[in-house]
């Protein structure tokens, strides 16, 4: 059948720099180049070009260029490209389009419509190279108040916490759809760092059992490599309800991905498709919810917090009050442009909501049943900044979710093609060959680079604040102002315009 | 005495190191002359190890041996150990006999393309540090003390 | 502590130079009867051909003697040694030694030919002197006669090569290279020869020379005349062992030595081509004239001159030579009949193996792969062929041939 | 132009506080020499004083001190008291003219006793102090023009526009006696537009008057807001008296935790703790994070035991205390209690989250 959908990149290669050294031949694991032995000159086959970026990065004489490929479609503000290429890719495969990564329209980032706050002479600045600046934050749920007896010692119980040294943590990927390197360059930046990362929906690896404590075990439809100690391994729980990609349906990760190391770690058969079903089969109302939240509770001896993790979608404030009241420790939200490895691509371009105006909607909903302070909120999907996680603290969130800024710190160049299998820079691949170009003992030292630059970025900004310690900027939403936006987008964000 | 080690489960065969140490074993230190132009014969080379799963790749320099059996077998002095212990090919006076190529067991010296002497590792002496490990992307190889932990 | 050296080539240098090493003090004195200093025997044909320039073929730097304390006497040569005494004569000259190293080296076998007399323009060619002597008396229309086909013969081929009309080399043997290749290999090289236009004249021998002063004709065994202006004999060497032979130092072929190097009498050492070695493939005791062999035997007597214990390493017969750009690369055995010979020839490449069970006894390359040294490995080291991760026949020879442990314990150093 | 409680006005200040721990009462004359001492550090839109002790004879009866803006407000106000509390006398507190204090609402006093019985009192349980700061907050929010700026027991604060030496003089503090005082002198960046912005901010016995500018004003605010608070005055004393009426009165925390909750020690420093006090600290920390007050700050706090005055935890504000005999000062500076009391037993400057601490003595011994 005629392929109609046109080459999405081109790549320019620059005669007179290229030296023939073929690193980019053997690089390239969609083999757009080869070499051209009779002519000794390395050509490229645009078709196959995903624009990953492996070839540009080893050139080693920086030869090679990729553009989009420069071929206009009549205007037609209608009939867009995307749209025509949609429909002849489904009607040659007859399938449902699949894509990776978060939700890519144009719609606007609130994030890049709030402005922070810094002191002026009333209200000086806190110089954080003097002071100490605290990032630290305690997730976990918190009782209503704490009672002390007659003699003075502290009376309550307090509900177990994970310590976060900085308010972030590496988000849910699961085992498989990404790579063993790749998992365990998070768990040695999480244990480097003091903070947490998450298994993801694909069990947890023997070898990572040792990273406990900076781990969070994920329990989701699936239930892969869900068992008691794998319950324990963990610092805390999370069951996963949503994901921002693909808010209300299941994963799929395809049979050949798994491999024995893969099938071990989610305990199913070798090469089987892993499907998780789209509800968990039992969970169908929130009480069942708080059945599975204190079995887990019972499983792991009270000892793990519990986090519950839910897409960001139209009514996530109702959600979010009901998960709090079933007696989840911390609630997930994960906003439309949260990551995946793969997703169909109409749902992860039009379902759920962004993640700034759930969160801001979600605490104050919160505040108002004045159940806020007994539960931490954690917001995903996406930040790519430091400036990101001020603004979702001052939102109201105790800390967030990085996945997709953690993979393009490893070297991911955000392709959009996870779903394939191939990825060029050994994250989203189990072929040995592809997993082997991501060396843990160099990208957890890229994550810890990552997360720490952030930590002292925040520390600066905080200081600029006049705070010294992140707690008193959790919804602290005078801190933020809008700009360009509308009066009911600021009334959902809580925050007043700039200049007010 | 430091020595550069291949580690096998990391190298990639990509192949940079050879470009790099062509390059700075070039005149022009110029990278695209010294492969468009000099034509130089780089001290490392790629090696693939066939395994049934997936291929496995290491590079591989001359070792700088405690007792060269190359300095031994240099009719004209051209190959010595240098004061750091680094076994050197001195260009004039090499003739490229090959009888260090006879003897090297690792096949670590290759004849220059131009047939006047013979081309060998000398750890980047003259560059300060080796080129092919500050170049690998995958840290495959590294500049090691002999003893050094990592080794075991 | 008095060491005396008698030659200042391979063996001689290197001995002086591990003596120096473990004895600071001790006077380490080297008699040479040629007039410079140590060089690359093998580059005199360099010299001749003006590819290397005299003051590059020195073995050692300039001040090499003056920093090791070693007194060189050139042109001195050994005439006796009063091992009673332990005294050496030479040229009217007497040199007491507490330790003394043979390292005579090797002299140009002379074949019996009629008439052959000290004739002016009769030469060998083993020597810086000879191969200087050569390169004053040629000229663009001499016509230049050379008997013996070998390693010797062809290089001084190579040498003369565009100085001279005429070049002609006579051999007895079937084949050039008779003591190192097989006529299947030598003719790969003699073609490439001829193709210079150089004249190879096998089976025969030189039977007569005509001429007063200089000799002007020169007559084959077929009674084949041919005109000469400049005759080299390059027939082959043999051991230079005259002196320890007249002081009664046990000697066969070569001197006989132990695997410390030491000679019948106990303060006298031997090392070089004028020695007898262990040949590791046959284990047979043979003179071994190589270079690297003379080195290393050079370095093993040193030490056990200045009191250390060192045995001398295994070694055996291994050639690295190019004529006119064609590169030769051989070791061990050749021939040999239960050998299973493999061969892989295109063109003018040649990759000959020969195995015998289960191990690599011997190779030739000729213009092919450069990691010979791998095949040498494996013959020094009698690695079982089974027991590798291919069939060497089958695949150009890499470090890969070993298997992982094997490979990391060379590369990292455990074997050493 | 938008009054103050429409928008937040940052402002500097000075303060100052005096307390006799045998219950000697003095009067009003050495707090406003002092406060008078730190006139720069004041533009004249704000002063005020509490004092402790100055209605011994209705020491059971609430004072309720409210501004009106008008008649019709003061009777519906009045209609409102009628019905909540049995009000045993009511009359304007007596002023002078003071050339400066210019547009002064009406100021009325009425000494009250809440009617806890009547019945939806009764089935939430309330008690009298519940009851009557329901009624204080329901008067603020929801009637317009009224504000009631003083309701504890046998205690009051006087405030308003103008230098505080002013507005003693105004209130003739001269001619009260009260074993406790403390007075501020403010420097808001644009005026508050009416007197209920000065400090002190009371509720019930507590009084605070703070000089800094708190950076988790709006976290703080949230956080006691989910508790029926309404700040509706928006200043930084007004939420920082509703966390200590929140932690101490509501949720039944000692004192000195609630001061570890608000000026928390460092992570850094919890962590060199032994285990039982570090797992005590950990659970304030984050059970009350959101109740940390960050920035500088430094109050003084007047309630029913006695005085309290505490520094931000990095101590960005100057703050001195001082003691001679049986009295307790306290200050922005050591000359405005050097002024008042040249030679003294003991003067320190208290460091950044320690509290000093004046009880009254007969208290100690309960």
């Amino acid at each position: 059948m005629l392929n109609m959908v046109p080459s999405a990149f081109k790549i320019i290669r620059d005669e007179n720099k290229c030296i023939q050294c073929k690193v980019c031949v053997k690089q390239c694991a969609n083999l757009v180049h080869y070499y051209d032995e009779e002519k000794d000159i390395v050509r490229a086959d645009d078709t196959k070009c995903v624009c990953c970026h492996r070839c540009v990065v080893l050139c080693p004489t920086k030869a090679l260029t990729i553009i989009n490929y420069p071929l206009d479609y009549r205007q037609n503000a209608n009939w867009t490209k995307n749209y025509m290429d949609d429909i002849y890719r489904q009607a040659q495969s007859g399938g449902v389009l699949l894509a990776s990564m978060g939700n890519p329209k144009p719609f606007p980032v609130y994030w890049d419509k709030m402005l922070l706050n810094a002191s002026q002479v009333t209200n000086p600045s806190i110089d954080p190279l003097r002071e100490p600046m605290e990032t630290k934050v305690l997730i976990g749920r918190k009782p209503e108040k704490l009672e002390y007896d007659k003699k003075g010692k502290l009376a309550t119980k307090m509900p177990p916490q994970v310590e976060l040294k900085i308010p972030i943590m590496f988000s849910a990927m699961s085992y498989g759809s990404i790579s063993r390197n790749a998992h365990e360059s998070l768990a040695r930046a999480a244990e480097e760092l003091g903070i947490c990362y998450n298994t993801g929906e694909g069990g947890l690896n023997k070898d990572f059992y040792k990273y406990g404590k900076n781990t969070i075990v994920q329990v989701a439809s699936g239930r892969f490599g869900v068992y008691k100690d794998y319950l324990n391994a963990g610092a805390a729980v999370e069951i996963k309800i949503g994901q921002g990609a693909k808010p209300g349906i299941g994963g799929h990760l395809p049979g050949e991905k798994v491999d024995e190391d893969v099938s071990g770690t989610r305990m199913i058969p070798l090469g089987s498709d892993a499907i998780s079903p789209a509800p968990h089969h039992d969970i169908y109302s929130i009480e069942d919810l708080r059945q599975l939240i204190f079995s887990l509770k019972e499983a792991t001896a009270y000892k793990k917090p519990i986090f519950v993790k839910i897409a960001a979608v139209h009514n996530s404030a109702a959600i979010a009050s009901g998960i709090a009241r079933a007696g989840a420790d911390a609630i997930v939200i994960d906003g439309f442009r949260g990551g995946t490895g793969a997703a169909p691509a109409r749902i992860r371009d039009n379902v759920g909501i962004p993640i700034e105006l759930a969160l801001a909607s979600i605490d104050q909903r919160l505040r108002e049943e004045g159940i806020r302070n007994e539960v931490s909120l954690i917001a995903a999907g996406s930040i790519r900044n430091s400036a990101d996680v001020i603004k979702a603290v001052a939102l109201g969130a105790d800390a967030v979710y990085i996945a997709s800024a953690a993979l393009i710190a490893m070297g991911c160049h955000m392709c959009h093609s996870c779903s394939v299998g191939k990825c060029n820079w050994g994250i989203a691949t189990q072929v040995p060959e592809l997993v082997r170009r991501l060396n843990p003992d160099i990208m957890y030292k890229r994550l810890v680079n990552l997360v720490s630059a952030w930590n002292h970025e925040i520390q600066e900004i905080l200081g600029g604040m006049g705070i010294n310690a992140i707690d008193s900027l959790r919804g602290n939403k005078l801190m933020l102002r809008g700009i360009d936006l509308n009066e009911k987008e600021l009334e959902v964000l809580g925050i007043k315009h700039a200049g007010e | 005495m430091k020595r550069i080690y291949a580690f096998e489960d990391k190298c990639l065969g990509c192949g940079l190191c050879e470009v790099y140490c062509r390059t700075a074993h070039s005149k022009s230190k110029d990278i695209i002359k010294a492969h468009k132009e000099e034509n130089i014969v780089s001290g490392i080379s790629i090696e693939e190890i066939m395994s049934p799963k997936s291929a496995f790749y290491f590079a591989l320099q001359c070792r700088h041996c405690k007792d060269p059996k190359c300095v031994k077998a240099c009719i004209s002095g051209a190959m010595y150990k240098d004061e750091n212990d680094i076994v050197r090919n001195n260009k004039d006076k090499c003739v490229a006999c090959l009888s260090c190529v006879l003897v090297c067991p690792f096949g670590a010296i290759k004849k220059n393309t131009d047939g006047k002497a013979v081309s060998k590792c000398d750890l980047c002496v003259e560059v300060g540090s080796p080129v092919c490990v500050e170049n690998c992307p995958n840290e495959a190889i590294k500049l090691l003390d002999e003893d050094s932990e990592i080794l075991k | 502590m008095k060491y005396l050296i008698i030659g200042d080539s391979a063996a001689g240098v290197n001995a002086a130079q591990t003596i120096r090493s473990k004895d600071k003090e001790g006077l380490i004195t080297i008699l040479s009867n040629e007039s410079i200093a140590a060089y690359g025997r093998p580059l005199i044909s360099y010299y001749l051909s003006g590819k290397v320039l005299p003051e590059n073929i020195f073995y050692r730097n300039k001040n090499f003697y003056k920093k090791e304390k070693i007194n060189l006497f050139l042109n001195t040569q050994a005439q006796e040694i009063d091992v009673k005494n332990k005294k050496v004569n030479a040229a009217q000259k007497e040199f007491e030694y507490d330790k003394l190293l043979i390292a005579s080296g090797s002299l140009p076998l002379i074949p019996q030919i009629k008439n052959l007399k000290e004739q002016k323009n009769v030469f060998t060619f083993l020597t810086f002197d000879e191969s200087r002597k050569i390169k004053e008396s040629i000229n663009p229309d001499s016509k230049v006669v050379i008997a013996g086909a070998g390693l010797i013969g062809l290089k001084a081929a190579e040498g003369l090569y565009g100085k001279v009309a005429k070049i002609t080399v006579i051999d007895l043997a079937d084949r050039v290279m008779a003591s190192v290749l097989d006529k299947s290999a030598a003719d790969i090289i003699q073609n490439h020869i001829e193709k210079k236009g150089i004249e190879f004249i096998l089976n025969k021998s030189v039977a007569e020379v005509e001429g007063g002063e200089k000799v002007e004709k020169i007559i084959l065994s077929d009674a084949k005349t041919l005109d000469c202006d400049i005759f080299i004999i390059a027939v082959g060497v043999r051991p230079n062992i005259s002196l320890a032979k007249n002081a009664q130092i046990r000697t066969s072929k070569g001197i006989i030595v132990n695997e410390y190097m030491q000679t019948s009498e106990s303060d006298i050492y031997a090392a070089g081509d004028c020695v007898e070695s262990l040949d590791l493939i046959s284990n047979e005791s043979k003179v071994l004239a190589l270079w690297p062999n003379a080195v290393s035997q050079g370095e093993t007597a040193g030490a056990n001159m200045a009191g250390e214990k060192k045995l001398v390493p295994s070694s055996f017969a291994m050639n690295a030579i190019s004529f006119f750009g064609m590169q030769l690369i051989s070791a061990g055995i050749i021939g040999g009949s239960d050998a299973d010979i493999y061969v892989d020839k295109n063109g003018d490449k040649l990759r000959r193996l020969n195995i015998a069970n289960d191990n690599l006894i011997g190779f030739v390359l000729i213009n092919d792969n450069q990691r010979a040294g791998i095949y040498t490995a494996l013959i020094n080291d009698r690695v079982k062929l089974s027991e590798l991760e291919y069939d060497i026949k089958l695949k150009d020879i890499g470090l890969n041939v070993y298997t992982k442990e094997k490979r990391r314990d060379k590369i990292f150093g455990k074997e050493e | 132009m938008l009054r103050e409680g429409e928008l937040r006005i940052p402002s500097g200040c000075s303060i100052s506080g005096i307390i006799n721990k045998d219950r000697k009462r003095i009067s009003g004359e050495n707090i406003i020499k002092s406060i008078a001492l730190m006139h720069d550090r004041s533009n004249g839109l704000g002063g005020g004083f509490a004092a402790y002790g100055i209605y011994p004879q209705y020491k059971d009866f609430y004072a309720l001190h409210i501004f009106y803006e008008g008649l019709s407000i003061k009777m519906k106000v009045e209609e409102f008291l009628d019905k909540h509390f049995e009000i045993e006398s009511a009359g304007n507190i007596p002023t002078r003219v003071v050339a400066s204090i210019i547009n002064k609402p009406m100021i009325w006093r009425y000494f009250v006793r809440p009617r806890i019985y009547l019945e939806n009192a009764k089935e939430r349980q309330m008690d009298e102090d519940e009851f009557t700061s329901q009624c204080v907050i329901k008067i603020n929010k929801d009637f317009n023009g009224a504000y009631v700026f003083s309701s504890g027991k046998n205690m009051g604060s006087f405030k308003g526009v103008g230098y505080p030496e002013d507005i003693g003089d105004f209130f003739m503090l001269d001619t009260y006696k009260a074993y406790t005082w403390t007075a501020h002198g403010r420097f808001p960046t644009n005026t508050p537009g009416w007197w209920g912005g000065a400090h002190p901010f009371t509720m019930l016995d507590w009084s605070v008057v703070h000089n800094g500018e708190i950076s988790s004003y709006d976290t703080n605010r949230r956080f006691v807001e989910m508790f029926g608070y309404n700040c509706s005055l928006q200043t930084d004393t007004e939420v920082i008296t509703y966390l200590f009426d929140l932690l101490v009165r509501k949720q039944k925390l000692p004192l000195e935790k609630a001061i570890t909750i608000m000026c928390a020690p460092f992570w850094d420093d919890i962590e060199r703790e032994y285990d039982d006090i570090k797992m005590e600290l950990k659970s304030l920390r984050a059970v009350y994070s959101s109740a940390l007050i960050n920035g500088p700050f430094s109050i003084l706090v007047g309630f029913e035991k006695g005085l309290l005055a505490l520094n931000d935890r990095i101590k960005l504000r100057s703050l001195v205390a001082a003691q001679k005999g049986e009295t307790v000062y306290v200050a922005s500076e050591e000359s405005a209690i050097r002024l008042i009391c040249p030679d003294l037993d003991k003067v320190w400057s208290p460091k950044g989250g320690e509290p000093v601490i004046a009880l009254y003595n007969n208290e100690e011994e309960k």
